[in-house]
């Protein structure tokens, strides 16, 4: 599967796309305000264009994961080369990019949530030149994260968002946005130092022939990683069950544990969420979190299927802590945006237990539940965005009664809301059935419990929405004016396809199964593989 | 698929349509919303006619399957796939007469109930998405869309309940019963996930055909009285039985025909459909939990009917539990009692409410008349009198009264002392003669409570002259489905024998359907329970009627004649009045129990979030700063004293890491010489 | 007795003793660059007396050499920083120049 | 003899081209004292002569003045670092309103500078103990005087005075470990001293008293924990332009000398059975052990301290500190890819962190402050140089993509290679805590805001292309870092070893 653009390939494009924006905007002068918001804009949209070219021509049947062959739209090109020197070997690098069945829904996801957050950023004022600068490069290192299959480049990407996102959340941020920035930055950077030596350790553990000169060398390639008969006898992480493995394991799993987050890492979430601007929050929730849970499926399982079979049930239990506390914890908010942020939480606890059940359901669940809510957490921090511009201030309590102030609005928020409660009819139910229904066949009792979650995420979601929405209306919040044109503009799609996925999920499960399957099969039968003998 | 399905298919989208032309045009159409809705359900209403009309005609069932979503993959050789479809067999067809018939009657009803209404096209909406979920229901033949469209009827519920959610109270109410409703449902999901996983499959046929062939959950058959249970546990929140039954009373804050389309008649009769579909893999152990679940919630609801004053309070009570009663009735096993329980409490019951909403109509304009907004336009104390000013109301009313009593000719009479059959015949069988017992003793209770409520409403005089003037009868549009549901009323529309319902079409159509349960487990073998049925019907009809009359007869001794004071007795059983007058404090336990845990839960969490697991963390960050502050205070005094090395030793040890800094030259000497010394040290 | 290459190493490792303990003890800069004076003669004698017992080649006593010249440059550089420390400061107390510090 | 001395000469070639180029500044010094501009460019064009030659020596791997210098790759490599970085501070200098306050000497300044140079320049040629000593000092000795530059200034004075006394007194204590060191081998050369140590039966006691010994000198130049003590009070109060080339190629010399003597003194090269590149020092030599003691309390000391500094020259100093110990882990791990490693990492180093005393030398010079809070708002007054600095402070923390991410990669490579987790883990959880105070620079700039009334700040254009110059290999060299790498392995060889 080929698609080229200029001779330059799709993902290139994608992926580089929003760094041609900012160089232009970057050019533009910085009173030529429209002139730089256009073209975010047209460049988001452009980016969706081309993710929806990609979403048509995907080809259902190819499942990618450890196979090179069936990756679609590939791109290979030797980055880096150091000739052997007789002590690494020959370091080689290639800008290798390509997508399956885990990665085509995210990149779909990542384009179409970009867009919505430029044009949620609209009525940015501050230094917005700098603003959209930085948010072109944070689009760029999230979709450079979902198509990259060499561990360097990964990383490269993966690094490259912290900084954008410090100065989105430190400069643009609420009150206390100091604060949440450095601890999100930290947060992270920590995560992903682990990150770094796991990758260094695969990298001098796996070897492959190098196809243009024929010698042995050590690599990067993820898909060589996954392959046990890459690995040396000998090598730090050869072996099965190896004590050297597991912890490997436990380094890549923390480092995305704090992005996800998984509970205890989980903390700087809320601070994030709170301070930083409407747009950052809706990319945080709707594309960052997803990495966490792409990163255990793209590297952590398939790298280490034996550690990952081994620390399966933990996996779960953190899934069920998270869905359940998240859940108790968003109950207690009183700010409307720090209960959106902990029901993410709650909600990423779902993908969780579903990945961690390891059966096609519960994989698909998962997967799906990760799409899912991106796009219903994006509404409804779009929809916290859209009050408090109005009223600049986020208590829930001091609402009421916007059912009639607002009817428009209150529409597209009973969507997402129920949306978010698993109404069936609206796409996360489907995602949040499939994860339980994979999970309790794998850990029965586990997925009782955490079903629980469902009556408490009914719970704090109504509470919430009579407490804002329901009731009278408090004099002060007469002069509230209804969704203008932009916010619906911003908001409809994402309704249109929470609504298209809860009656027709076969939309997005036709391109996960193949590859969910390939996944599943592939982690449990490598399981047993000793891997470098 | 079969034409019949196509039409069937129909039926199921008609009431969608309305909804999607009402709430996205509904503004346009102004008053005239409410006809448009009514058009489409008169529609449905032929439609669903038809159906029944030809459905009756043939045997078997008519179905069809495909596959929703496939995973492409196997599990142990069988294709891992879901399907779903929709099925109609006679239990179907009944239905969907019943949900079309009463909704459509409560569309016209509300023609006139409802006029002028801030949301009036948004309430026709709702009705119809209402409707549309409800037939959903009774349609599919899996367990994924039943759920799926058993949320959707809660969600209707939820807006409806809602409808005049300025009012606190309203909201509030709604929001208690999506919430019970979904705790009901988790154990519905529950179920589900067990069925799914040991069968693959969720379709009605799949799994008895699998369960038929002995493969059972986990192979025990506990665990299949769990599944068996654990459905249960949806009907139960549905169907309001204890100890869900919470939040029905409190869904009285909908407008009154709502109460009687989907509080009355429908969506709280879903959860017995349920019990019905699931008929087949109850176990005789999950059966008697079922039994004794209606059995507790028929009596707990009765007691607490007899002293409410709110007239749809009164109703709402009863409705809970008849809906025990039908519960019991399956439960027992008495299969096509408990189904025609449904039908028929369905007819009566929605007539009651209607004709009470028609009586609350009058009472409101006659307060509106005389400016009084103080006034409880449904307390029963208020009323009395109203028989001469609203005819219509008041006999349609006599009429329902006596059929939820179970006075023969009555359709109640039928299906009720089938039931209780049943119940004589469970008792045989098993030996708990409880049930019975409790069966009968509702009966009495019930048709005490409804001719006191019929008594105090239409007899005796009106305290308030005045306003008694003001009130009239209702309009026809609200009148004429009062009658039509009053002819229902009556026993030759389920049998042309007035005492015996046995040999009537509905039972020969409304056959049991086989049980698939393992003989270990299974319940009385379905002929042998019939047969003892029909030995012990004569005893339990002399016996029904027996009670129900005393009953009615008490309530006119109480408050027609006012031979015995009713005032006197209350003050009497005082403390019994207050514990059945609130509701054996239910709500306040579990506000003190469930909600005030979830509550203090959640507040401690979110505190031991910000609190200690941050705190920890940050704590880590800061670390180094504590410790080099603290050692900087020691280090500070050790070094003003005089310059030795120990001293500066002991500081370096103290990981002063700063304050060894001290800008002199000679301090750094020392450090770097001790720092070669220890060097040094560690190889000798 | 003899001398043998013991003494010489003995009185060079006092001598280098003392040097430090001058070094750290002292207060003014002039007598610190003494210590350090003393630092390097007890290694030049270390050199000398290594080429000389040891019955080794001359390189330790060219060592020696380059030593003391280097010494006396380090001694002119010295003195003028502490001239300009005494301009700057009036003292030449080291303990008293720390100005800069955490 | 003559002719020796003048084939000799030629190996030395970039030495004698400064030697001359300083000779001629001081004339010109002589003639006219006021335009320092003339001065500076005479020194850097000297200083590009130089670097050219060098170019022309690249692969050159011989020993000359009897075995006193080697002119290898390896010393190649950190003489173009050291020339590089000299030229960056010469141009530099011209920008310090510091330095052309002193307008009657800056002939001298360029001198010392220069001298600076040739010293470094030796020290990683010397294969001889006694040249070691000897040429470490030429570079300190001029080091004082340069700290000391500013002489109206009290802090450069007692900087310089401070730094004259620490550094005479530790190098005291290498030469009394040299001595030692001859008394055991009766040889200077670092070759011989391998080959005597390769016999044995030598005393263990003295050689590890003299090895550590000799450890002091190197530490204290590369400022090593715990003979780092000099480093913050004479980086602060030294002109900005010397601290910066104090930092980087003072720095780079003493490492290139601690490195070729460590592994030509101790390298046992009878072992063959290693796999290439890896090898292994002659029993009874515990250097190893110490040296990761070190790395790993330099790196940490620096960085925790750092976290209090609100003096940026200074929280630079314990960030050098601290950089310092991510490159010793480069030799903890003994094998030539770690040697490759820290070669890499002074390269991607001297851009960085001359660019961030380059910043902070150009933000003095309008607010004449160094302390951090007068940074705030700094974002909008002087966007180029604020994101500047911004890059050279991410790239310090080794965050992709710039080239210190790949300074610290390499570094870690290798140490995983060696199977050395434990102290690799302790490296990049350093690296997260420098983050911290990194990025406290930053907040002020950007996050903060400064006073209402702050009028933008320009600055001339060539102080711009300087900038540049620095700022685009941090960022190339993060992203394309073949030609580095491969350069940097092909110059560890040393002579006298395969």
């Amino acid at each position: 599967m080929e698609l080229k653009i200029l001779n330059i390939g799709i993902l290139t494009w994608l992926t580089f796309l929003p760094v041609l924006g900012m160089i232009i905007v970057l050019l533009l002068p910085k009173e030529q305000k429209s002139a730089i918001r256009w073209t975010s804009l047209g460049i988001t949209l452009l980016q969706v264009v081309f993710a929806s070219i990609l979403f048509t021509k995907f080809d259902r049947t190819l499942a990618g994961v450890n196979n090179a062959d069936t990756m679609q739209f590939k791109e290979v090109f030797n980055w880096i080369n150091v000739h052997s020197t007789g002590w690494f070997g020959s370091i080689k690098i290639d800008y290798f990019l390509g997508i399956d069945g885990i990665s085509m829904p995210m990149v779909f996801l990542t384009a179409l949530i970009s867009c919505v957050a430029v044009i949620s950023s609209w009525s940015i004022e501050k230094s917005l030149k700098g603003y959209f600068a930085l948010l072109l490069l944070l689009d760029t290192g999230m979709m450079g994260v979902f198509v990259a299959l060499d561990f360097f480049l990964f990383y490269i990407f993966w690094e490259i968002m912290l900084l954008p996102m410090y100065f989105l959340i430190g400069v643009w941020g609420g009150p206390r946005r100091e604060y949440a920035a450095i601890k999100f930055f930290l947060y992270t950077l920590l995560g992903s130092v682990l990150l770094l030596l796991a990758m260094l350790a695969l990298y001098f553990s796996v070897t492959i022939i190098d196809p243009a000169s024929g010698e042995k060398i050590h690599t990067f390639n993820m898909l060589a990683m996954m392959n046990p008969a890459n690995y040396d006898a000998g090598s730090i992480l050869s072996g099965i069950h190896t004590t050297w493995r597991y912890l490997a394991y436990v380094a890549i799993f923390i480092g995305f544990a704090i992005k996800v987050p998984i509970f205890p890492f989980h903390t700087w979430l809320p601070d994030a969420h709170v301070e930083a601007p409407t747009a950052i929050s809706v990319i945080l929730a709707g594309v960052l979190l997803k990495m966490g849970t792409y990163g255990l499926l793209r590297i952590g399982f398939p790298i280490f299927p034996d550690a990952a079979m081994h620390y399966l049930y933990p996996l779960a239990f953190l899934g069920f802590i998270n869905i359940i506390y998240g859940a108790f914890c968003a109950l207690a908010q009183k700010d409307f945006k720090k209960l959106i942020a902990y029901s993410s939480v709650s909600h990423m606890g779902i993908v969780i237990l579903g990945i961690a059940a390891m059966n096609t359901q519960g994989m698909l669940g998962g997967m799906l539940q990760m799409f899912n809510h991106g796009t219903i957490t994006a509404m409804l921090f779009l929809i916290v965005g859209v009050i408090y511009d109005r009223a600049h201030t986020r208590g829930v309590d001091e609402f009421g009664g916007l059912m009639n102030k607002m009817p428009k609005y209150s529409g597209i928020m009973i969507v997402a809301f129920f949306a978010a409660i698993g109404l069936p009819g609206l796409s996360g139910f489907i995602s949040e059935a499939f994860s339980f229904l994979g999970a309790f066949q794998t850990f029965r009792w586990l997925t009782i419990a955490s079903a629980f979650g469902i009556v408490l995420t009914a719970g704090y979601m109504l509470w919430t929405l009579q407490r804002v929405f329901l009731g009278t209306l408090p004099e002060r919040w007469n002069d509230l004016t209804d969704i203008n044109t932009r916010e619906m503009i911003m908001l409809i799609p994402l309704g249109i396809i929470v609504l298209v996925l809860g009656l027709y999920p076969n939309l997005m499960l036709d391109v996960m199964n193949t590859s969910a399957n390939t996944l599943v099969d592939f982690v449990r039968a490598n399981a047993g593989v000793a891997v470098g003998n | 698929m079969i034409p019949e399905l196509k039409i069937a298919l129909a039926i199921l989208l008609l009431p969608l349509a309305s909804f999607v032309l009402l709430i996205f045009f509904g503004k346009r159409f102004m008053d005239k919303a409410g006809h448009i809705g009514a058009a489409f359900l008169g529609l449905d209403l032929i439609l669903a006619l038809f159906t029944f009309g030809s459905r009756m005609g043939t045997e078997g069932k008519w179905d069809f399957t495909f596959t929703w979503i496939d995973f492409h993959t196997m599990v142990n050789n069988v294709p891992l796939k879901i399907d779903i479809g929709m099925m109609v067999d006679n239990l179907t067809a009944v239905m969907l007469v019943v949900v079309t018939l009463i909704s459509f009657l409560v569309h016209l009803f509300s023609l006139a109930y409802m006029k002028g209404d801030i949301r009036y096209s948004r309430y026709y909406a709702n009705l119809g998405i209402f409707t549309f979920s409800m037939l959903g229901i009774v349609l599919t033949n899996n367990y994924l869309l039943m759920y799926v469209f058993w949320e959707l009827v809660g969600l209707s519920s939820y807006l409806l309940i809602g409808h005049w959610y300025e009012k606190k109270s309203a909201s509030d109410a709604s929001k208690k019963a999506f919430i019970v409703n979904r705790v009901g449902d988790l154990g519905f999901f529950i179920g589900i996930m067990i069925v799914w996983m040991q069968f693959s499959t969720l379709t009605f046929d799949g799994i008895f055909g699998a369960i038929g062939t002995g493969v059972i959950p986990f192979d025990s058959n506990t665990w299949l009285t769990a599944a068996g249970l654990l459905i249960f546990c949806g009907a139960v929140g549905k169907s309001a039985q204890f100890p869900l039954h919470v939040w029905l009373p409190d869904a009285m804050e909908g407008p009154t025909p709502v109460s009687a389309l989907i509080h009355a008649a429908t969506m709280v009769a879903a959860g017995v459909y349920l019990v019905a579909r699931t008929f087949p893999m109850l176990t005789a152990d999950a059966l008697m939990v079922i039994a004794y679940t209606g059995a507790i919630t028929a009596f707990i609801a009765a007691s607490i009917a007899i002293v409410q004053n709110d007239i749809k309070k009164i109703l709402a009570y009863s409705t809970v539990s008849q809906l025990g009663y039908m519960v019991m009735g399956l439960g027992v096993g008495a299969y096509s009692a408990g189904v025609m329980h449904l039908v028929t409490h369905a007819a009566f019951k929605a007539g009651l409410f209607l004709a009470s909403g028609s009586v609350i109509h009058a009472m409101h304009n006659a307060l509106h008349h005389q400016h009084d907004h103080h006034t409880d336009a449904q307390d029963v104390r208020n009323m009395g009198g109203l028989k001469s000013k609203m005819p219509f109301t008041f006999w349609t009313m006599l009429i329902f009264t006596l059929a939820i009593s179970g006075v023969p000719l009555t359709s109640g009479f039928l299906s009720k002392d089938e039931i209780l059959a049943g119940t004589l015949a469970f008792s045989h069988f098993t030996g708990h003669s409880i049930i019975p017992i409790i069966g009968f003793l509702v009966a009495g209770l019930t048709a005490f409570y409804m001719f006191r409520m019929l008594i105090l409403t239409f007899m005796g005089e009106h305290q308030d002259k005045q306003r008694y003037d003001h009130v009239h009868e209702s309009p026809f549009v609200m009148t004429v489905p009062l009658m039509v549901l009053a002819a229902l009323s009556f026993f030759f529309f389920f049998s042309l024998n007035p005492i015996s319902a046995s040999h009537g079409w509905f039972f020969e159509k409304m056959t049991y359907p086989t049980v698939v349960v393992p003989a270990a487990a299974a319940a009385t073998p379905t002929e042998e329970f019939v047969e003892e049925v029909h030995h012990q019907h004569t005893m339990a009809m002399v016996l029904s009627v027996g009670v129900s009359g005393l009953g009615i007869l008490l309530a006119f001794v109480t408050y027609f004649w006012k031979k015995i004071s009713a005032d006197a007795f209350e003050k009497t059983l005082k403390p019994l009045h207050t514990f059945l007058y609130n509701k054996w404090y239910f709500d306040e336990l579990y506000d003190a129990t469930a909600v005030a845990a979830m509550m203090g839960i959640a507040k401690v969490l979110s505190w031991f979030d910000g609190a200690i697991v941050d705190g920890i963390v940050n704590g880590a960050g800061w670390l180094a700063k504590l410790v080099s502050n603290i050692s900087s205070k020691f280090d500070s005094y050790v070094v003003d004293g005089a310059v030795n090395f120990i001293a500066y030793f002991a500081g370096l040890l103290g990981l002063s890491l700063r304050k060894v800094q001290t800008g002199k030259v000679q301090t750094y000497m020392i450090l770097a010489i001790i720092g070669l010394m220890v060097l040094m040290a560690m190889y000798m | 007795m003899t001398i043998t290459l013991t003494h010489f190493l003995i009185v060079s490792a006092i001598l280098f003793s003392f040097g430090i303990y001058a070094v750290i003890s002292r207060r003014n800069a002039i007598m610190v660059l003494m210590g350090i004076e003393l630092i390097l003669n007890s290694a030049n004698i270390n050199f000398l007396a290594f080429s000389r017992f040891g019955g080794m080649n001359i390189e330790g006593q060219m060592a020696a050499v380059f030593v003391i010249i280097l010494a006396a440059a380090e001694a002119a550089v010295a003195l003028a920083i502490v001239l300009n420390i005494y301009k700057r400061f009036h003292t030449v107390n080291v303990d008293e120049i720390s100005f800069l510090k955490d | 003899m003559l002719e020796t001395i003048l084939s000799n000469l030629n190996n030395i070639l970039p030495e004698v081209v400064v030697t001359v180029t300083l000779c001629l500044v001081l004339i010109l010094h002589l003639i006219d004292r006021k335009n320092a501009q003339n001065l500076m460019l005479l020194a850097v064009a000297g200083l590009f002569t130089a670097l050219y030659v060098l170019t022309t020596q690249i692969g050159l791997n011989n020993s000359t003045f009897s075995g006193m210098l080697s002119v290898d790759p390896f010393a190649t490599y950190f003489k173009i670092v050291i020339i590089l970085s000299t030229i960056v501070v010469a141009v530099m200098s011209r920008f310090s309103d510091e330095i052309n306050d002193e307008k009657k000497t800056s002939g001298e300044y360029y001198f010392l500078i220069l001298s600076m140079a040739l010293g470094m320049m030796f020290m990683v040629g010397a294969s001889n103990l006694l040249m070691m000593y000897l040429t470490l000092e030429m570079s300190s000795l001029t080091s004082y005087v340069a700290s000391g530059f500013t002489r109206k200034a009290k802090d450069s004075t007692e900087a310089s005075l401070k730094y004259l006394l620490y550094g005479a007194f530790s190098s005291g204590i290498m030469l009394y470990g040299i001595s030692l060191i001859y008394g055991l081998t009766g040889t200077l050369d670092i070759v011989g001293v391998n080959h005597v140590l390769m016999q044995g039966s030598s005393s263990q006691l003295a050689l590890i008293v003299a090895s550590i010994m000799i450890l002091v000198g190197f530490g204290y130049k590369i400022s090593a924990v715990p003979f780092h003590f000099w480093t913050p009070d004479v980086y602060e109060g030294a002109p900005t332009t010397i601290t910066a080339f104090l930092s980087v190629a003072s720095k780079a010399a003493g490492f290139a000398m601690m490195m070729r003597a460590f592994k030509v003194m101790f390298i046992d090269s009878s072992v063959t059975s290693l796999p290439p590149g890896a090898w292994t020092l002659i029993s009874g030599v515990h250097i190893q052990n110490a040296l990761m003691i070190l790395a790993v309390l330099t790196m940490t000391l620096g960085n925790l301290v750092a976290l209090w500094q609100d003096n940026v020259k200074r929280l630079l100093a314990y960030s050098s500190i601290a950089q310092a110990g991510y490159m010793l882990l480069g030799l903890v791990v003994l094998s030539s890819d770690g040697f490759a490693a820290v070669m890499i990492y002074f390269v991607v180093y001297l851009f960085m962190n001359l660019g961030a005393f380059y910043v902070v030398m150009l933000i003095a010079n309008k607010t004449k402050s160094e302390n951090i809070d007068d940074y705030k708002g700094l974002g909008k007054r002087t966007p180029l140089l604020s994101v500047a600095l911004a890059v050279f402070l991410v790239s310090l923390t080794g965050l992709p993509p710039t080239a210190g991410f790949i300074g610290k990669w390499m570094i870690f490579l290798s140490l995983i290679n060696a199977k050395m987790i434990g102290i690799a883990v302790i490296g990049v959880l350093n690296s997260v805590v420098s983050l911290y105070y990194y990025v406290r620079i930053i907040r002020n700039m950007f996050l903060r805001d400064g006073q209402p009334n702050e009028e933008p700040i320009k600055f001339p254009l060539a102080q711009n292309i300087l900038l540049m110059s620095l700022l685009i290999p941090t960022l190339y060299f993060g992203l394309f870092f073949n030609e580095l790498i491969q350069f940097a392995q092909f110059s560890v060889q040393m002579f006298g070893l395969k």
